[in-house]
């Protein structure tokens, strides 16, 4: 089908983007399109005006600050992807950029328009929350800092206000001796998760863990942070034995939805099996 | 879809059946309404803006009630129509005094979603319906408290 | 085709398409794959789903392949694009539709407009590809006819014929 | 290529079994080619329907004064109106099941959920959606049913009222005496499979252009139905509109795999908005409206197999609940199609199969490529493997000992089907040695030893082709159909050159291309010389009420018909020949597009024949009447089914064995192919590049089928995945390098030797299935479903070891 009809606005700049979702009330953000378009298309989605970022293009680029990786938000994909920054200080983000949809998505989906869909089952989100990204929201008041931790509100639904845009993605960079992995678990590569998971861990001395994040895509409304299996795992040894157990309990609080491509009962087996394959990636590119 | 609760308010039974049979308070439960045209208390139409984030759209819920048995049983059925989709719902609500005074309400309600909305994504959904609903009693639990 | 919506909807759009410049009305709504499709007459690039799975709508727009059918055709204004019409360089048939043509890589032809742009893009990316970057390289573009088999075949045969002709491809894109 | 064709001198190239480049590629390649949705019309106008979100309701009221206010709005159409203007479609079940009223929409009742139940004409086809949705409909939810054998009970809702049941065909096969094998056996193995519900989902949608032409009453139809002039009686008698105003235009279809045939319905419909809106009108489906249209048959068994301890079969005994959804369209033809191939490629004399045919509030059914075999095949295959292991056996040795061996052709079937030819045995064999199976086995007992578990899937089918429609008098006498029937017309010009019609609807199988080989051969000419019109115009193209390109039927029906009309026609340029070079017409033979007098050594280029015959016709023999056509109808000798329903229902049956190798990660259920092999046996190619791709394209629906596609309905009759989000076609990623071998032993009846080939039987179905159970052996687990979802094998094996927790 058609889109229903629509306003559309090509902002020149993101003052003049904010200015413009403020004065049209049910106006959305047009970044990469990939999400938005199929729901306008299927006529399930129809906002009354477009407000389209995608040719801001000062908003995509991948730079190098001093306690953080600033991505800008309108960077896509394939960029992220094939970043050597990115792939040797954030694999997991590698990873799951590499596995969302196909080589056309990828050539336009850009990291915020993914964020700001909020679609728990994506891989970007997942992968943000597990680095704990902090998003930098732009408004007419100026700029504001949300932690991922804040910033993935409710299903499909984030802190970024109607008439706000993310402007960029902050990674903290990681301590020495860390290491990152994601690993989507779906029926095809490019599909959307059954469930998705991100780890971030840093090592102390003698294979003890001192740090780890595990955040899990498509099992709550927003991506759920596995917090007891990362309590049970800090400060021990991350041997075989310990990895288990704490996968064991990583799906306290997770409370998946069931499709046809998997049950509530097999999404929350399936949080055990790849927790641990996860941590095992992970642990497996620490330097 | 099956949704059900059960909760204790201090106001007697007859005050409770009132309420819950009173399109008026019961609408204002209802998420982002935006018309109510009441036939009569046991036929009504509510008009309710609902959904996820930009999946949004305005649904056209008639209320009938088909079962009233004052003040203990009432049953109400809905059928909608939005964003090329259909709802329907059975709702059934029982009192019951409680000792020391106060009404034990018992709700269930069963929700079927038809055509373009349960086409793309029962993960999407569920979820969603159950909140609207679960609100809503929630609603109307306070206002019993109140009344 | 557009005439009935009123005027103050309609949009001119201007973009450069295969070397030539076009110019139509559009909608806000209207997606680019119907503007190429229906205003301006070029019916190569083909429509098979609604939710950009398929692939079957890919073009290049400013050097990237796309799925023109999530995209709208005012983000157009002004780009750069390529669609399967200009692969060819008048009757000189682009390499890789050479290999497409010797090595069986189509029977229906309805996927193969995106097919060949998808192709295309990877090997301006990775001139030499092994089997498993082309079936990940072509992973959107679904196919129901060949089994996958042959298209491999003819993007790999592609991917010789480029290097032998020290790449001077019909147009660079 | 082109190397071998300068080298060898032109006369002694032998253009059929070449791997010849197509004639359809140019166009294709360079975005030329012209799909139904391409079809453009001044003052063209657009449909849009509004579909039913129940699965099954009364329909009380339908407003559309709201749409007809709309912008751009220029008619619509409502069930009420369908039913004044059409009568319901024919049927051809019999009674009761006859009662079903089929019309173009929904008429007082909707009977699925996406079921048409009102349509919008349009300036624009946005505007066309838009009013669609200012249509009002009310419905009144009644009872529905999903399941075939619960709609069978007696209480179950109806899916048409007016019928009384929801049974639609129930026949009894019975040959041999299954019972006293079942006495004489070791064993009775028993198995209750399940063959799930999905379809082909070509890229290209269905499409409809019609121009109904106040001026001639014509109604001209572009439309990409795999099977144009049989729609022509359903058409007709529906639309109540003479058959000979009906023209059938197909352009370049987008693949069609059985899906575009009962297309009809939605035809009808342009039909009558074009005639409504005096304006052509163009309505093209959208992916999630085709999900809706055309579901394959969804099928369970219940299965009990004598057999002997070294693995001897005996018979089958089968009870089959095929589900149709809720029309028969081409149904109940499928409730006896699987009869082509009733014992698959084995040699027991024993069947027994009752089968049911049941409607639900589902989508209705059609053709998909290996239609109704494909289930049938499957649950032999499936059952093979199960005895094999309740029998310690491999299945490979259970198999070799159970094939119709090679000598025993043309082998009769239980059930009269005549198998044309083969080695079923070599094509396994073959099939091993290229998978390398003992090497296979080795790596699967070491890898069992580190908990990696790797499965070794064979399934072996039959890929019948070219049927007779004198099948479908086994559901009753009185329909009106057998045999099957082929046109093609070969013509040479004033000028000397080839033209060639045909009546086949070509959807990507290269017939332009294959057609000019067999006439190169004839003529002694290139193909290139050679024109043949591509698609189909019935106003232009020679065609009989049979033609179209479906049950694997073209390269034989189209070679039959060819070679009868490039005969007439070298007779006819012999004749004048002859006449012209004072000889006699048997001395006359054809190289390099010329006629040579054998005797003499004499030449003569056609084109001068061509003069003579078109434009110099003085010089033509006495009393021969002038031109060069020679049109020519070709059928196969079929016959009718006996009183037992003994048939031969095709004429060839090609054959196909699968091996699949995986590896399966019993954490997550998931698992995916390590090597993947198919040897064929299609009889003599005509093209060996065209069949080796229709040999991967066949194998690929089969792999996508077993992995990832699946039609999900919910309790209330909500299809789940009818996006592309949901129903999982699978990408390049999914579907392995696909190793392939061929035997070539030529059909026994077919002309040439030549055998339908490129529906596979579904192969992948039972080759993945058994490889799953075979990967699981460890848990001694057992597969009963067509379709592997990891989250069920998971859960099979969750299941399992808690059982086996409990016994510790």
């Amino acid at each position: 089908m058609t889109p229903k009809k629509f306003d559309y606005y090509s902002p020149t700049s993101i003052n003049e983007a904010i200015q413009l979702l403020h004065d049209n009330e049910d106006s959305k953000v047009l970044a990469g399109g990939q999400s938005l378009l199929a729901l306008m298309k299927l006529r399930l989605a129809a906002p009354s005006a477009l407000v389209d970022i995608s040719k801001l293009q000062e908003m995509s680029y991948v730079r190098e600050d001093k306690d953080y990786l600033g991505i800008g938000a309108l960077t896509i994909h394939d960029i992220i992807e094939h970043n050597q920054t990115i792939k040797k200080k954030f694999t997991l983000l590698t990873d799951a950029a590499s596995k969302i949809g196909d080589q056309q998505i990828r050539n336009v989906g850009t990291i915020g328009g993914s964020s700001c869909h909020a679609d728990p089952a994506a891989d970007l989100p997942t992968a943000l929350s597990a680095v704990n990204a902090h998003f930098v929201i732009r408004s007419g008041k100026g700029q504001r800092i949300v932690p991922a931790t804040e910033f993935f509100v409710d299903l499909f639904q984030t802190a970024v206000g109607h008439d706000e845009v993310l402007s960029e993605i902050r990674l903290p960079y990681l301590p020495p001796r860390s290491g990152s992995g994601y690993i989507k678990h779906s029926r095809r590569e490019g599909d959307f998760a059954i469930v998705g998971t991100g780890v971030v861990l840093t090592m102390g001395d003698g294979n003890v863990c001192k740090d780890i994040r595990i955040a899990l895509g498509a099992v709550s409304a927003t991506p759920l942070r596995a917090k007891s299996a990362e309590e049970y795992l800090k400060g021990k040894t991350l041997d075989d034995k310990n990895i288990a157990d704490a996968a064991e309990i990583a799906n306290e609080g997770a409370d998946p939805p069931s499709d046809m491509h998997g049950s509530k009962e097999y999404r929350m087996e399936m949080i055990k099996v790849f927790t641990r394959r996860t941590v095992k990636l992970a642990m497996s590119r620490v330097m | 879809m099956h949704f059900e609760g059960t909760f204790n308010v201090k106001a007697p039974k007859e005050t409770v059946f009132s309420v819950i049979l009173d399109p008026n308070q019961i609408s204002q439960c209802m998420p982002d309404l935006q018309k109510l045209d009441v036939k009569s208390p046991d036929d009504f139409i509510a008009i309710i803006k609902a959904g996820v984030s930009f999946i949004k759209g305005d649904f056209n819920l008639h209320f009938t009630t088909v079962e009233k048995t004052p003040p203990t049983h009432a049953k109400l059925t809905a059928h909608g129509t939005g964003i090329g989709s259909t709802v329907d719902m059975e709702t059934i609500m029982d009192l019951a005094d409680v000792e020391g005074g106060g009404t034990s309400m018992k709700w269930s309600a069963d929700a079927k979603i038809g055509g373009r909305i349960a086409s793309v994504g029962q993960r999407l959904l569920s979820g969603q319906a159950e909140k609207i609903i679960k609100n809503l009693f929630d609603c109307l639990q306070g206002k019993l408290e109140a009344a | 085709m557009m005439k009935s919506a009123t005027k103050s909807d309609m949009i001119r759009v201007t973009c450069k398409i295969n070397g030539k410049e076009y110019s139509g009305l559009a909608e806000p709504r209207t997606l680019f794959v119907h503007f190429i499709r229906d205003e301006l007459n070029l019916t190569g690039t083909h429509i098979g789903c609604d939710t950009g799975h398929c692939g079957a709508c890919t073009i290049f727009m400013n050097g990237k392949s796309v799925k023109s059918c999530m995209v709208l055709a005012i983000q157009a204004q002004g780009a750069d694009i390529t669609t399967v019409e200009g692969l060819a360089d008048g009757d000189k048939l682009h390499p890789i539709q050479e290999a497409f043509w010797e090595n069986h890589g189509l029977q229906c032809g309805y996927c193969t407009p995106g097919m060949l742009i998808s192709g295309l893009f990877l090997l301006q990316r990775n001139p030499d590809p092994t089997e498993d970057e082309i079936r990940r390289g072509i992973e959107g573009n679904l196919c129901r006819c060949t089994g996958y088999v042959n298209i491999v075949k003819s993007i790999k045969a592609a991917a010789k014929k480029m290097q032998s002709e020290g790449g001077k491809s019909a147009r660079s894109m | 290529m082109a190397t071998v064709m300068e080298l060898v001198k032109e006369s002694e190239v032998q253009w059929v079994g070449q791997p010849l480049k197509r004639k359809e590629d140019p166009r294709l390649i360079t975005g030329l080619g012209k799909f139904v949705d391409d079809v453009k019309l001044p003052g063209l106008a657009f449909a849009s329907i509004l579909r039913s979100p129940y699965a099954s309701a009364k329909i009380k009221r339908v407003d559309v004064s709201r749409a007809e206010k709309a912008p751009g709005v220029i008619c619509t159409l409502t069930g009420s109106d369908v039913s004044k203007l059409t009568d319901p479609f024919l049927q051809i079940s019999s009674a009761p099941a006859n009662k079903v009223k089929d019309y173009c929409l929904a008429v007082d009742k909707v009977h699925f959920v996406g079921e048409p139940v009102a349509a919008v004409v349009a300036e624009t086809r946005a505007e066309a959606e838009d009013a669609m949705e200012l249509i009002e409909v009310d419905y009144e939810p009644e009872e529905h049913v999903l399941d075939a054998r619960k709609a069978l009970e007696k209480d179950a809702p109806l899916v048409h009222e007016q019928v009384g049941s929801n049974l639609v065909f129930h026949g009894k096969w019975d040959y041999g005496d299954i019972e006293d094998a079942i006495r004489k056996a070791d064993r009775v193995v028993n198995a209750k499979l399940h063959f799930h519900r999905f379809s082909s989902t070509p890229i290209e949608n269905n499409g409809v252009v019609v121009n109904y032409d106040r001026a001639t009453g014509f109604l001209n139809i572009y439309c990409n139905n795999q099977m144009p002039m049989f729609c022509i009686p359903w058409l007709s008698f529906g639309l109540k509109f003479p058959s000979n105003k009906i023209r059938m235009i197909t352009g370049d279809i987008g693949g069609g795999f059985g899906t575009k045939i009962i297309s009809y319905p939605y035809i009808a419909l342009i039909c009558l908005l074009s005639m409504k809106a005096k304006r052509p009108v163009k309505w093209t489906e959208d992916r999630r409206e085709h999900m809706f249209a055309n579901h394959g048959n969804e099928r369970s068994f219940d299965v009990e197999v004598p057999v002997k301890k070294d693995g001897t079969i005996l018979g089958f005994k089968v009870s089959a609940f095929d589900d149709c959804g809720a029309y028969t369209r081409y149904e109940p033809a499928g409730a006896t199609i699987w009869a082509q191939v009733s014992p698959g490629v084995y040699h027991f004399p024993n069947l027994k199969v009752d089968f049911f045919q049941v409607m639900t509030n589902k989508a209705p059914v059609g053709p998909n490529r290996g239609y109704s075999r494909m289930q049938h095949l499957w649950m032999i295959e499936r059952t093979v493997d199960i005895i094999a292991k309740e029998l310690g056996l491999d299945p490979a040795d259970v198999r070799l000992k159970n094939y119709v061996r090679s000598d025993e052709m043309p082998y009769v079937t239980p059930s009269g089907g005549i198998y044309d030819g083969g080695d079923y045995s070599e094509s396994l064999r073959k099939a091993m040695k290229l998978i390398d199976y003992d090497g296979l086995r080795e790596e699967q007992a070491r890898a069992r030893k580190s908990g990696k578990l790797i499965g070794i899937g064979i399934a072996t089918a039959v890929d019948s082709g070219t049927n007779n429609f004198g099948q479908v008098k086994i559901i009753t006498d009185d329909n009106p159909f057998s045999g099957n029937s082929e046109a093609a017309r070969v013509s040479i010009d004033g000028l000397g050159q080839f033209q060639v019609g045909l009546g086949t609807v070509p959807q990507g199988q290269g017939h332009e291309t294959f057609a000019a080989q067999i006439v190169a051969d004839e003529f002694g000419i290139n193909p290139d010389q050679i024109t043949v019109l591509s698609g189909f115009d019935s106003a232009i193209n020679p065609y009989s009420h049979q033609s179209g390109s479906y049950a694997s039927r073209s390269a034989v029906m189209g070679t039959g018909a060819l070679l009868g009309a490039t005969k007439k026609l070298k007779e006819k340029v012999a004749m004048i020949a002859a006449h012209l070079m004072k000889t006699l017409p048997e001395n006359i033979s054809f190289s390099e597009g010329n006629v040579v007098d054998k005797q003499t050594g004499k030449k003569m280029p056609i084109w001068q024949i061509a003069n003579v015959a078109w434009v110099n016709n003085v010089l033509l023999p006495e009393g021969m009447e002038p031109g060069l056509v020679a049109l020519n109808f070709w059928r196969p000798n079929f016959t009718l089914p006996d009183e037992k329903w003994r048939l031969n229902q095709t004429l060839t049956y090609s054959y196909q064995t699968h091996i699949a190798a995986i590896e399966l990660d019993p954490e997550s259920g998931k698992f995916k192919i390590l090597r993947y092999v198919i040897v064929d046996d299609c009889g003599t190619q005509i093209n060996p590049m065209i069949v080796e791709g229709q040999v991967h394209g066949a194998a690929a629906h089969g792999i996508g089928a077993a992995m990832f596609e699946e039609f999900n309905y919910d309790e209330n009759g909500q299809l789940n995945s009818n996006t592309f989000i949901d129903y999982l076609v699978p990408s390049a990623v999914e579907i392995p390098h696909l190793i392939t071998g061929h035997l070539e032993i030529p059909s026994l009846f077919a002309p040439k030797g030549i055998r339908g080939v490129g529906e596979g039987g579904g192969t992948p179905l039972g080759a993945i299935s058994n490889a799953v159970e075979d990967a699981l052996a460890p848990f001694g687990l057992q597969i009963t479903d067509s379709h592997q979802n990891p989250q069920h094998i998971h859960k099979l094996i969750r299941e399992k070891i808690s059982k086996l927790n409990q016994v510790r």
